[in-house]
């Protein structure tokens, strides 16, 4: 049992710097009442609809994870293709991602976390066309934390004394209970979250196997989620076991039926990678020579089925299968 | 145990590290590189009972290897048989609650304190060169009860002050330095492996505490921007041996790429360990 | 994009001026250190042992659910006998039980929440027996959700105007990022957790099917955690579906096997409720007249097992678990 | 619709509640009593396509009833065939977040303003009577968009100013007062509906708006220890119908512990309602 001595005001011992995505609790509130459907309401639609209606240039995006594990590279293709601009990333626990935006003209600023910071990406820095914000890939999805409860800040025991704290949004305070100092970071939500599922119902309802990054907090702190779907399930089958659902329909404005979507990565449960492909991305966007890899798997095709159809085939795509074996808890 | 009779300098730091891996005691890996193997290879031959976590909040994995290329996080064989599924923030709040005993990593620099640069090399927005960033290794070095870190044995990456701290080490060395800046108490670098070489700290202050048979105090010390400090007498560490360097090769890095990625080859000629080319 | 002029502080517009149970999260962090298992070490124990070894007199505890519902009742039970005094109850979300625990003289303070008011509750009270603090359901849950964070405090929405909030631990801040008027309540970090749970292996590894309400952030935010389980599992069936497991064995102290442990409550996917019990407590505890109750369940056999055999009988047990039919989501 | 024959004052404002609730809506039930049988009634009849939560984070169950005696929520058939399962705060966060537009709750006292008592009658710490504290009411009447409260209509409950604000309504009736106190915005009371009457709230203050037929205003208002405002047109409302009670009676609360937990009768005389015993 204790009892402090109230302190009127709290210390503010350091600020980081750097600006942040707009921090409004009660606008995005708002959001969710104006825009958010709490009806059952199929969004079935193509990625190229989910991207022309819920990714606008200037967006602050998320996606889970990345582009090589259950990544989202359907509708990360098409934002590449429709050539969205200006927008600013949450780079946690990205790859190759952040690269390939870049490289195709999309991307204006990155939170980080973690990128390959490749040629392309040094060049758009050195051309002031490009701006990135220091934080880490837990302080990242702390921040969605926060935003995914609806509240302005959040403590976090780590970033403090780094020089990330200073180039970020981050504070340094007096905590009013134990009188430690303790760091604060503010909250995260995005202007939209583009997340691949192994399964979603048609209202949005949505099932995800194995371990995650920071899906069902990015689904609950964006005002826009667009979910892409290994399959398309009943509704009867979500209510079966509603154990299994991690994102309920309400947070969902789009859902995509795409599977392979993360191709040429993994979806654990469905298959295996594709070696060659997860190798032939790594190194062009090491390389700086990106743009051949987006030639041939984004801007060459028209959508993700015409790539799997032209640039993969059928043979492939069932020895990615094939190869994965562990089903224990990956499918339903 | 059998003398392994050639081997990378970059296998030689795994082979350390995985000898400090200890049953009972839970490891961090940051990413999913030269961390998770020297783990792997320590819990495989010494340390069954050791248990880890990587960034995507697995818990204490029996993961089937070899893994695909750049599948050593989330993929279903990198996850198989975990005792939990999670994600990030689960590895985060274990780690806040010091659920994590050490936490192993690596880095581009490394400074006299122990802290962590793999952001920036030059002045921050003022030119330079960009890096990837800190990725999880800010709330490893942060929270961890210990960490570990490995790196290359290079004057560019043990240097008096790194050019920005992406995760804390003793920050400016004072006493308490962390604690003021939010950090939890008694935490911090413990040990750092090089191909060459092992440190420890004194008062907060990187200390060479062991060496490679092959190489000499002075030839590490040369690869050092400032003199670290000296234990009193500096250890000869164990060299690789064949089990370690074989289990390495056949079901962890079976693509070569964590452990050829830098440094030269050590070869036993019968009679001493000689230098090969690279680096 | 937001760049707010700095405050050198923040301001303390109110504060709660309740004592709150100790936020030490540098102190937690050490008690993780040299007490919690982090090796596979088998913890199965009778019920008896567990209370003995991890339950003190003046602890605070927390439980989930309640005494109806997935109720740690054999552990209960197992405290009242033992007659642990002065506890300090976490008395979120419970019912009929925080009554059978002053009844049986074992609670010395409550952070409410929900309790069922009896008039041995209001006695203690007049008598100066018992403290109450005033929180209410969700915000001892989230100060729940702060403590298993390791975090010593956490924004919330609600609480803000209340009277509850004057007699408890909580303040009114200027949140730095946004300006507005913010509500703070601290952390709780209980002594001691009682859960009960569908399945657990020896260790603790454990699985909770159905609804909850702070099983997890309990076992987290806990220094001492005993799990009880309607059935013990083989670690080799918890490693073929890491994706059912809860609360992970470090967490746990005490690992006690009791089938049929949540009686006269249900167990989801096991069994139903014994209705006449369940009114039978409801009517004892709500009159005030607790002791016949507790003289009969609780004080008049010497372990959960005693009293499923002398007060309930097979047949019941067995109509208890015909009843339960749904098993969709509930069993693996 | 049939017209009921004779129903309890309880089913009254169960019926009124279950008129109003809507498809597409969400809908935060305060416990397993009167706000949860009168969402599951406009649901059944009115509006299937209105949502629910309970404390337990239950999204949007099916449940099967009737529920057994205390077990409407946690239980499997409290939670069956749900979209998603959760925990208290899975229904914490998402009213925090805006997602449930309607709150529905009861209380023991409320005022002028819409603050709500459930914690303590008389002066706290300075003897009196102390009850169950808010439970889940707190974050409901904070985070909900709107609430719905349902009580009796009693003098000992409409007073001028709550003994303890256990969740919040207008508080001090000024303009900016919830926002001040660290509310979300444009949240707050908006019906209170009893066995005989309901209200809204005009510039945050409780008015008068309708009342069952076999009320008068001025019954009413002998039941409010001060007068609340009267809206322009006091309307009347239906009396439940057959259906109504037959689904409550026959599926909701068969027992009878919610629905006759309080309040007289009423019976339809073949040319008005009357009003008999009990109270």
């Amino acid at each position: 049992m204790t009892t402090v001595s109230e302190p009127a005001t709290i210390e503010v011992l350091a600020s980081g710097t750097a600006p942040y995505h707009k921090i409004d609790p009660d606008g995005f509130r708002e959001w969710v009442r104006d825009n958010k459907q709490r009806a059952l309401v199929p969004k079935l639609m193509t990625e190229k609809e989910a991207v022309q209606k819920f990714v606008a240039d200037g967006d602050y995006i998320t996606y889970e994870c990345n582009y090589l594990t259950r990544g989202p590279n359907s509708l990360l293709h098409e934002i590449m293709r429709q050539q969205k601009k200006n927008l600013w990333i949450a780079g946690k626990f990205t790859y190759v991602d952040v690269g390939m935006l870049v490289g195709a003209g999309c991307a204006g600023k990155v939170d980080t976390g973690f990128f390959l910071c490749t040629p392309s990406v040094r060049q758009a820095l050195d051309a002031g066309k490009l701006e990135v914000y220091e934080y880490s890939n837990v302080i990242m999805t702390m921040r969605l934390e926060a935003g995914a409860q609806g509240i302005p800040f959040i403590p976090v025991r780590s970033f403090g004394g780094t020089d990330g704290f200073n180039h970020s949004g981050a504070k340094l305070i007096t905590d009013p209970y134990t009188g430690q100092p303790t760091v604060i970071i503010p909250a995260l939500n995005p202007d939209v979250a583009i997340i691949h599922v192994q399964q979603a119902d048609k209202f949005g309802n949505a099932r995800i196997f194995g371990t995650g990054i920071s899906d069902v907090p990015a689904a609950l702190a964006s005002r826009k989620v667009i979910v892409s779907a290994e399959e398309i399930i009943d509704t009867e089958e979500i209510r079966s076991n509603p154990g299994l659902t991690k994102i309920p329909y309400w947070c969902v404005d789009a859902v995509v039926e795409a599977p392979f979507a993360g191709y040429p990565g993994t979806v654990p449960g469905y298959y295996a990678s594709d070696p060659a492909v997860v190798m032939e991305v790594f190194a062009s966007v090491l390389r700086g020579a990106v743009e051949p890899y987006l030639e041939k798997w984004v801007f060459g095709v028209n959508s993700h089925q015409e790539m799997l159809e032209k640039n993969v085939g059928v043979a492939k795509l069932l020895d990615m299968r094939k190869r994965e074996t562990i089903r224990g808890g990956l499918r339903a | 145990m059998t003398r392994a009779e050639a081997f990378s300098e970059r296998e030689v730091a795994m082979c350390t590290v995985a000898r400090m891996v200890e049953n009972g005691r839970t490891y961090w890996a940051a990413g999913g590189g030269t961390p998770l193997y020297s783990i792997l290879l320590g819990k495989k031959l010494y340390a069954p009972e050791a248990q880890y976590v990587t960034e995507d909040g697995v818990i204490a994995p029996e993961p089937m290897l070899p893994y695909e290329p750049m599948m050593t996080m989330l993929a279903a064989r990198a996850s198989y048989r975990a005792l939990a599924w999670g994600t990030m923030n689960t590895a985060g709040i274990y780690s806040q609650l010091g659920y994590m005993d050490y936490g192993v990593l690596n880095t581009l620099q490394v400074d006299r304190h122990g802290n962590i640069n793999s952001t920036f090399l030059g002045e921050w927005g003022a030119g330079g060169r960009r890096m990837h960033g800190p990725g999880g290794a800010d709330t490893i070095a942060a929270c961890c009860w210990r960490t570990i870190l490995i790196t290359d044995q290079s004057k560019r990456k043990f240097i008096e002050k790194v050019d920005f701290i992406s995760s804390p080490g003793y920050l400016d060395g004072s006493e308490g330095a962390r604690e003021r800046a939010g950090l939890p108490r008694n935490t911090g670098p413990w040990r750092v492996v090089t191909p060459w070489a092992m440190y420890d700290y004194q008062d907060r202050r990187l200390r060479l505490m062991a060496r490679v048979p092959w190489v000499t105090v002075d030839e590490i010390l040369a690869e050092c921007e400032y003199k670290p400090l000296l234990a009193p007498e500096i250890q000869v560490l164990e060299p690789p041996t064949e089990e370690e360097v074989q289990l390495l090769r056949t079901e962890l890095d079976v693509r070569g790429q964590t452990t050829d990625a830098a440094g030269g080859w050590i070869v036993w000629d019968g009679e001493k360990y000689i230098r090969g080319g690279g680096d």
